[in-house]
């Protein structure tokens, strides 16, 4: 079989030739390939630096029990030409060892990290090999996501206790320089990380996150739990993205399942997650005011999320829209179209007379201007996603660069703006709230009708997909291989989180102490999803 | 009771015996050490006696007594000594603080004997110290009873030459070569201006006469013409302000008083830089009897602009004892300040507030030697104790030092001018007349007295930010370093000594209606009775300034304060409060121990404000960061500096400094701890100065 | 400034009272469950009017979270029950635990408890905080909070809605008379 | 005055600074709470917090010294005594002579010191910031506040508070003197700043990195920090006291006699409200400047106190 019909499949099969085995296109759009481990550093570095393709996953998957070897799986994803490849290399159990892609593409270093840290295999010359997931105290030769790992406490394992061991942080040298730890419990209501500010008083110098704290072996409970329970535990991800990542690793096992979901859901699906981008860009917006002690925006940011939040509970049943989106389709349907979208009009002119207050307050927009600026080129360096991505000139939106659910069917505008800074992360997010109404409006005036849910079938054994959806923080990605007997074998979670944590560290250099909460709400990363 | 020619000629006496028997002990064993704290004590305790007799003495005018005149001592001219109400002032000065140096130096300097598991390392000669140590006190009292020019220069001279042999007594060490070079430099470039301010002072027709004395100096000043009236001032503002650490003549300061041993940086800091206040008063109050007002206009602008200076100084410096001497420079100022607001006052015709401003800044100098010598005798429990200065490792010291603490900060608390202690009434006074200026009529002068104010209350913000700094950094929370975590409290007599400024330090606060009147009597002497209205008035426990216009009981706000606090303590008890307390981890967010490296750092403390004026520091920023391979992203080696900019030495002494180091070098000849060349440096220096002098 | 004016007028006061209390409320009402059936009197009496609490990630996903922050909104406004938020373990009298207890929190979140002073609570909220929830049985869970402190309180819930926080918070302090006035 | 009526007036002093302190709190706080659209906590809330603070054990750090423990006591009996000094709803303080509104303004800065201290004290990196950044905006309030009191007394002649309320309160026409409204524009600012008040520090924000006051107190528990807490309340009432009786000295009692001592607490209760309000108005349209901003608000009102003496000379 000789594949056609893929924009990356000439110019790589011109530069490599036979050094690509078993090519296919499994899905649409798809591209795939086994390499060598040896010729990792020369088909990666050729999709990045020469097609100018990013990286946007790498995983280790332990075949041991069916072929005695661990494998890596690279997938690139191309937003340009609307198109994806990814290659698998082997990687022997008897000397489990891989090329770092580090010193070429950033982000790969720290998939490699993870890769390390939950499967042992090591990458050769990666420029920082510190522990992610296993804090200081874990084990030296405990990976948790070998399949034959087991468990703390029931014997196959010795057990471990935390006793305070000390972490490596990086030490700036100078007169005075010291170190403000912050973390892992805060003094508001964030989700625990460690931050550790090496400061001159008030100017950071530099800035390095310890996460992981809430690590609660996600990817190996998909293994374990039954694939009904893998449904309610992609909800519990990350809380505040339920649906987004439900919803990736739904549409990864109706890829794997072959299921075609009806229309009506799939416009459903479209508004929902819309919906979860609104209250979450309007809890933010709240809050990055808030932060500033601008407290009345944070009581108006609790007001306007409370009522969306409200009626998700009316729509779904839940305030987080769980058990909504299901493998197949989706459980809830909305019948009164005209109330949501009179509603919804209501709503979206209230936040734009809070707005206004907003942008009158002059210390507000003092405080955002120049703060924490994450310039272009980083973004682009650390394959940073989503609004942070698109507030530092990344033209980048799932939405529409792979659409799936409805998003084929709508308009929207994607804002894009250049300056990186505090206010434009906001800005970004105000103008998103614009499109995610103008999208549900769009979308309620065009919903199809038809069922809500197609039959879904038992899983195939050991079939690969993969599926993104930008969530409301940025591209989200499920890669999930089914096992036997309607199992899991491996998933591998990506929130946008994981790759934006170390664009706060730049960002916030050589800016103040008091400016980090206001920088790092600006962000708004979630810890639950990166730790996992 | 006594007669005070008897009690000079004694204390003349137990100085220069003291200087021969601890030259001849043995140079490092402990009789050297104890003989040379007992004759300063008694030295000190005599020159007590005879401020006792000025201050008491109940005499109209100055109250001036010619002591002692001695012919033929010298072989050029006659030397003799008078006392009045100023110089018994001066001699209380150097008594109070004297007294307790002496008998801190006694378990101090053992630091300078050497280790027996270290033999000679660190052996420095005792004796030499001793000689040096008590010449320098005695030419220091001498100084201000001094009433020919010649007496007053060669003292001067002699006192400044006994300095500079202490400051350099750790020869060993390069830094305090070239400080001590430093020094020397300055204070022959002050004493080169006082010279010839001197010989112009003595009119036309006795020019270069160093024979005369102040009484008939007195008399040819009236006859100088106004230029040569001015002239005379600036040169003696210039000689006397180096010597007090004015800016820009302040340069020497915060090199001299670290490299001394500690004893000698308190005496230096607490008493002889009062002398260039001493000798400012001396001439402008007395020999010039007054002069236009732009004098004290110059004096106050300038003082200003040294507290600021010195006090923003203080803040960014991290060695302990330079953070102390910035602090002197800023000190210095302040009086400065209160005599220039004396001047302004006494040439616009209101002596009450001429009077209320020259005892706010004599009781400022009283003050200032109390505390700052306390400051420096912490500073040197903690060096003795620790080996270290740079506050970047102390820390934790109050857990390991609790006495020396606990001084420290009543020094700290006395300096920043809070209330009960001595420096807040000294402040609130000088504020006072600042405030009470309003009574004045000239306009320009109110701009001018309105800077200054601006400048003092600006100062006085500052100066407790600097030594929150200070004492926090250096003596709470963890230490940053071994040394420091190993630190052990100071001997029994360093101990005694802080203990005493510090009580004392409290009883000038509280009791200082007793001693206001002294200097209110000191003030009338030279500025004549109060007018327009009353400046001070102290009644019983109170004190008033203007009429009717601001009044405060220290005693009465002492006793305030601890009635409230047992009220409250009683209160609170009655009321059943849980009084249970439990030891815990500092809190550090969960899953971390503290430890030293997360503690706040003095660079850290200060950097706000150095952010805030960076306009004036000009700090230069340097982050270097080190990345391996191609992505510049993975960091290897981050490293920081921020230093200031140090403004006179960089722009105005850059030139000079290289000379200097050129002269250090040279010098250095001279300094290799032999007591002859050093004896045959000061003789030639000396005959040089008589030379001259000759007339 | 007339915007905003005109905005806080619009808005009002939005602070809605709560429901009727259960009539037939029980210790065994599924609302909340007091472990050993009731904090002490004491504690309920000095904590009752003035409850400040210290909230602990142990390893929730944040929906909890989001859900204890909505209590501070206008609409659930628990400050007036003086229910407080504070910065520092130091301040608080509860500690208010979310999620299963992860491995590498469980020191924190035993630190945290060291750190507050007596006499204290220890609320647990949602499911997961009860016995590690859906993900029970991970090399990376400890369990429930209980595992690491004394628990005095669980409200159940995946989420517990702002609603359930603040009613079981009100049960278990003795103040929920649930007269339909806005403050009890 | 006899010594009876002096000692019942300073009991009198002693009781209102330390019952109505915790209610000008939670009058500040409805209000905010209203203008966000919520209730707020009931009016005896900071009572309540005060009551159980003072139940519970204190825990103190390993680190922490004397000076830790000390500190919340000085900070209270500084507040008592400057409670003595500050005209309340009478300008007839017994101890007025003791001392006048330099040694009140020296005592807020006795307990700031050794609250910075204190900060510094357990080692913790948040105290340190608190001590930092208290001491930066306290070294840069304070000539503020001593050319403020000198514009005062210029235009009272005296700084014994007692005798300025008296002649103010004699001759409005002095409270219209330019040098008097730009003295209050001056004190306005510093009063924000020495409280801790929006713009200049958010005394409700959970943010640990942003907290100046906070910071410092985050180490306290049970009865110190209640005490603590408590002293920054009644320092809250004291600037307020000041400012509204210094500038607006209506109603202030100068007599001793019981219907003038109704009418100015009435007047003075009336006052305080006013103020209250403002504050919660302005933290409700404000939010936090940067801390480097700080400064430059200080050098204003800097500004605007070197202009109040200015203008006393030249008009």
């Amino acid at each position: 079989m000789n594949p056609t019909g893929h924009p990356h499949l000439d110019s790589l099969l011109a530069q490599f030739g036979d050094r690509l085995q078993q090519v296919t296109i499994p899905y649409p759009a798809e591209l795939h390939f086994r390499i060598a481990r040896e010729d990792i550093l020369d088909v990666a570095g050729y999709l990045y630096q020469d097609l100018k393709v990013p990286l946007d996953l790498l995983l280790a998957v332990d075949q041991r029990p069916q072929r005695g070897i661990f494998e890596l799986v690279y997938l690139f994803g191309d937003r340009l030409r609307h198109a994806h490849t990814s290659f698998t290399v082997p990687v022997p159990a008897e000397d489990p060892v891989f090329p770092s892609l580090a010193g070429k593409i950033f982000v790969a270093g720290r998939y490699e990290q993870e890769v390390w840290d939950m499967f042992g295999l090591v990458p050769q010359q990666h420029p920082d090999l510190r522990r992610l997931v296993r804090h200081a105290y874990w084990p030296e030769d405990y990976y948790p996501l070998r399949k034959d790992a087991g468990t703390p406490g029931d014997g196959t394992v010795p057990d471990f206790k935390d006793e305070g061991q000390p972490f490596r942080f990086q030490r700036v040298e100078g007169e005075g320089i010291f170190e403000i730890p912050v973390g892992p419990v805060h003094a508001g209501i964030i989700e625990p990380g460690h931050f550790r500010f090496s400061v001159e008083g008030e100017t950071i110098i530099n800035l390095e996150s310890r996460l992981w704290w809430v690590h609660k072996g996600i990817e190996k409970l998909f293994e374990t739990l039954p694939l009904r329970q893998t449904v309610k535990l992609a909800e519990r991800i990350s809380g505040d993205t339920s649906f987004s990542h439900c919803l990736a690793y739904c549409q990864a096992l109706e890829k794997v399942a072959g299921v075609e979901v009806p229309l009506r859901a799939r416009y459903l699906r479209t508004i929902y997650a819309e919906m979860e981008r609104l209250y979450n860009h309007i809890h933010d917006i709240g809050f990055i005011a808030q932060d500033t002690g601008f407290m009345w925006a944070g009581a108006q940011g609790g007001r306007l999320r409370e009522q969306l939040v409200r009626l998700n509970a009316q729509l779904t049943g839940s305030r987080f829209l769980r058990d909504v989106c299901l493998p197949g389709g989706v459980t809830r349907d909305i019948s009164d179209v005209v109330h949501l979208a009179l509603v919804l009009a209501d709503w979206l002119k209230d936040f734009h007379e809070v707005l206004q207050v907003l942008r009158s307050n002059t210390i507000f927009l003092d405080r955002m201007q120049d703060t924490g600026i994450l310039f272009p080129q980083r973004a682009e360096d650390l394959q940073v996603l989503g609004y942070a991505a698109r507030a530092s000139g990344q033209n980048r939106d799932t939405r529409r660069d792979h659409p799936y659910a409805a998003y084929d069917f709508l308009e929207f505008d994607v804002p894009v703006f250049e300056k990186g800074d505090v206010q434009a992360r906001f800005e970004v997010r105000v103008e998103e709230i614009r499109q995610s109404v103008r999208l549900i409006h769009a979308a309620l005036g065009k919903l199809p009708a038809g069922p809500l849910m197609a039959p879904f079938p038992d899983l195939p054994e050991n079939k690969v997909a993969f599926s993104q959806v930008e969530g409301w923080r940025g591209t989200i990605t499920h890669w999930v291989q089914s096992g036997s007997q309607n199992q899991i074998y491996r998933c591998k979670v990506k929130d946008p989180s994981f790759v934006n944590w170390p664009a706060i560290n730049l960002a916030i250099r050589t800016n103040i102490v008091p400016d980090f909460p206001l920088t790092n709400k600006s962000f708004d990363l979630s810890y639950s999803g990166n730790d996992l | 009771m006594f007669d005070a020619t008897l009690v000079l000629i004694v204390l003349v006496a137990i100085h220069l015996a003291g200087a021969v028997a601890v030259y001849l002990t043995r140079q490092e064993s402990l009789l050297t050490r104890q003989l040379n704290g007992i004759f300063g004590i008694a030295g000190g305790v005599m020159a007590l006696i005879l401020a006792l007799i000025g201050l008491q003495r109940n005499l109209p005018g100055s109250g001036s007594t010619v002591l002692l005149s001695l012919e033929g001592v010298m072989p050029f001219a006659p030397l003799e000594f008078t006392l009045d109400r100023l110089s018994s002032f001066f001699l209380l000065l150097i008594a109070v603080v004297g007294i307790p140096v002496s008998l801190y130096s006694i378990d101090y300097m053992r630091e300078y004997v050497s280790h027996p598991d270290q033999p000679g390392a660190h052996a420095y000669n005792l004796g030499l110290f001793g000689v040096a140590y008590q010449i320098f006190i005695l030419s220091m009292i001498l100084v201000v009873l001094a009433s020919t020019t010649f007496t007053f220069l060669f003292l001067w001279e002699l006192m400044a030459l006994a300095s500079y042999f202490l400051v350099v007594f750790e020869h060993r060490h390069r830094d305090t070569q070239e400080a001590g070079t430093l020094y020397l430099i300055m204070t022959h470039l002050g004493f080169v201006a006082l010279f010839i301010g001197f010989m112009l002072l003595s009119g036309p027709a006795l020019v270069g006469n160093t024979t005369l004395s102040f009484s008939e100096l007195r008399i040819s000043a009236l006859a100088l013409p106004s230029t040569q009236r001015d002239i005379v001032f600036l040169l003696m503002f210039i000689g006397f302000g180096s010597k007090a650490g004015m800016i820009p003549f302040h340069v020497w300061l915060p090199q001299a008083h670290p490299a001394a041993p500690s004893p000698v940086s308190a005496l230096m800091s607490g008493v002889m830089i009062k002398l260039g206040i001493y000798g400012l008063l001396r001439i402008t109050l007395d020999l010039l009897g007054g002069g236009p007002g732009w004098w004290g206009g110059l004096i106050l602008v300038v003082g200003g602009a040294s507290a600021l200076y010195g006090i923003l100084y203080a803040l960014v410096d991290h060695n302990l004892k330079r953070l102390l001497a910035y602090s002197s420079v800023e000190n210095a100022g302040i009086i400065l300040l209160a005599s220039g607001a004396a001047l302004v006052f006494w040439s616009a015709g209101n002596t009450a507030l001429a009077t209320l401003a020259l005892v706010g800044a004599l009781y400022h100098i009283l003050n200032h030697g109390v505390f700052k010598s306390l400051l420096f005798m912490g500073a040197g429990a903690v060096l003795q104790s620790t080996h270290t200065l740079d506050m970047e490792s102390l820390g934790g010291l109050i857990k390991r030092m609790p006495w020396t603490a606990l001084f420290f900060l009543v020094g700290s608390v006395s300096i920043a001018a809070l209330p009960p202690f001595n420096g807040f009434v000294g402040e609130w006074i000088i504020l006072q007349s600042l405030l009470l200026s309003l009574a004045l009529p000239s306009q320009g002068a109110h701009i001018f007295l309105t800077l200054g104010l601006g400048a003092l209350a600006l100062t006085g913000g500052l100066v407790a930010a600097a030594f929150v700094k200070a004492f926090g950094i250096s003596f709470l929370a963890l230490p940053r370093s071994a040394q420091a975590d190993q630190a052990t409290e100071a001997p029994r007599l360093m101990r005694w000594a802080m203990g005493i400024n510090a009580v004392l330090c409290l009883l000038l606060g509280l009791l200082a209606t007793l001693l206001l009147p002294a200097l209110q009597g000191i003030s009338r002497a030279y500025l004549g009775p109060d007018q327009p209205t009353v400046g001070l008035a102290i009644s019983g426990l109170e004190v008033r300034t203007g009429t009717d216009f601001g009044s405060l009981s220290p005693l009465l706000l002492g006793i305030l304060l601890a009635l409230l606090a047992l009220i409250a303590l009683w209160g609170l008890r009655l009321a059943g409060i849980n009084e249970l307390t439990r030891r815990s981890m500092t809190w550090a967010c969960g899953r971390f121990t503290l430890s030293p490296r997360m503690e706040y750092t003095a660079t850290a403390f200060a950097n706000p404000l150095k952010r805030i004026f960076a306009f004036l520091y000009q700090p230069v920023r340097a982050l270097t960061i080190e990345t391996p391979g191609a992505s510049p992203h993975f960091a290897q080696d981050i490293s920081y500096r921020n230093p200031v900019r140090l403004w006179f030495e960089e722009y105005l002494y850059g030139p000079v400094a290289r000379g200097i180091v050129w002269l250090a070098r040279r010098a250095s000849l001279v300094q290799h701890g032999s007591l002859h060349l050093y004896l045959t440096y000061i003789l030639s220096i000396l005959v040089i100065l008589l030379v001259l002098t000759r007339g | 400034m007339w915007d905003m004016i005109r905005k806080i007028r619009q808005v009002g006061i939005l602070t809605e009272p709560l429901p009727p209390f259960p009539a037939e409320y029980t210790q065994q009402d599924p609302q909340v469950e007091l472990v050993g059936g009731e904090l002490q009197q004491r504690t309920r009496i000095l904590l009752g009017r003035s409850l400040h609490i210290r909230q602990v990630d142990a390893g929730s996903d944040n929906a909890a979270e989001l859900e204890i922050i909505a209590l501070g909104n206008p609409y659930y406004d628990m400050e007036r029950f003086g229910l407080h938020i504070v910065a520092s373990p130091r301040h608080a009298d509860c500690l208010m635990v979310t999620g299963p207890v992860t491995r590498n929190m469980a020191l924190p979140l035993l630190r945290t408890y060291e750190a507050t002073p007596d006499p204290k609570i220890v609320v647990a909220v949602g499911d997961a905080a009860r016995d590690g929830g859906i993900f029970r049985g991970s090399y990376a869970i400890i369990g429930g909070v209980d595992q690491v402190v004394p628990v005095d309180l669980y409200i159940p819930g995946d989420p517990p809605t702002p609603l359930e926080l603040l009613t079981g918070m009100l049960i278990a302090l003795d103040r929920y008379r649930g007269k339909s006035s806005r403050r009890e | 005055m006899d010594y009876v009526a002096k000692f019942l007036i300073a009991v009198v002093q002693l009781l209102i600074v330390l019952g109505a302190s915790p209610v000008l709190v939670s009058l500040i706080r409805r209000l905010k709470a209203r203008l966000q659209g919520r209730l707020g906590p009931p009016w005896f809330q900071p009572y309540y917090d005060l009551a159980k603070y003072f139940q519970k054990e204190s825990v103190v750090s390993e680190t922490a010294s004397w000076i830790f423990n000390f500190t919340p006591y000085l900070q209270f009996v500084c507040m008592l005594l400057i409670a003595l000094f500050v005209p309340f709803y009478t300008a007839m303080l017994p101890l007025d002579a003791t001392g006048g509104i330099i040694v009140i303004m020296y005592f807020f800065l006795l307990s700031t010191f050794f609250l910075a201290l204190s900060g510094l004290d357990t080692g913790s990196a948040f105290g340190g910031m608190g001590s930092s950044r208290e001491m930066t905006i306290a070294a840069l309030a304070e000539p503020t506040i001593i050319l403020a009191v000198f514009s005062i007394s210029l235009v009272a002649n005296s700084t014994n508070i007692s005798t300025i309320i008296l002649r103010l309160g004699s001759d409005y026409g002095l409270l219209f003197n330019p040098t008097h409204l730009l003295a209050f524009a001056a004190f306005v600012i510093v009063t924000i700043a020495e409280t801790g008040r929006l713009p200049v520090d958010n005394p409700t924000t959970h943010l640990e990195l942003t907290m100046i006051h906070e910071a410092m107190i985050l180490e306290y528990s049970g009865r110190h920090l209640a005490l603590v807490e408590w002293s920054a309340w009644m320092k809250l009432f004291l600037f307020l006291s000041l400012l509204t009786n210094l500038f607006f000295p209506w109603g202030v009692a100068t007599s001793l006699d019981l219907l003038s001592f109704v009418a100015g607490l009435v007047i003075f209760a009336v006052k305080l409200t006013l103020a209250a309000g403002a504050i919660a108005f302005m933290e409700t349209i404000l939010a936090k400047v940067r801390i480097f901003r700080v400064p430059e608000l200080l050098a204003g009102s800097f500004a605007i106190a070197l202009l109040a003496i200015i203008s006393f000379y030249v008009l």
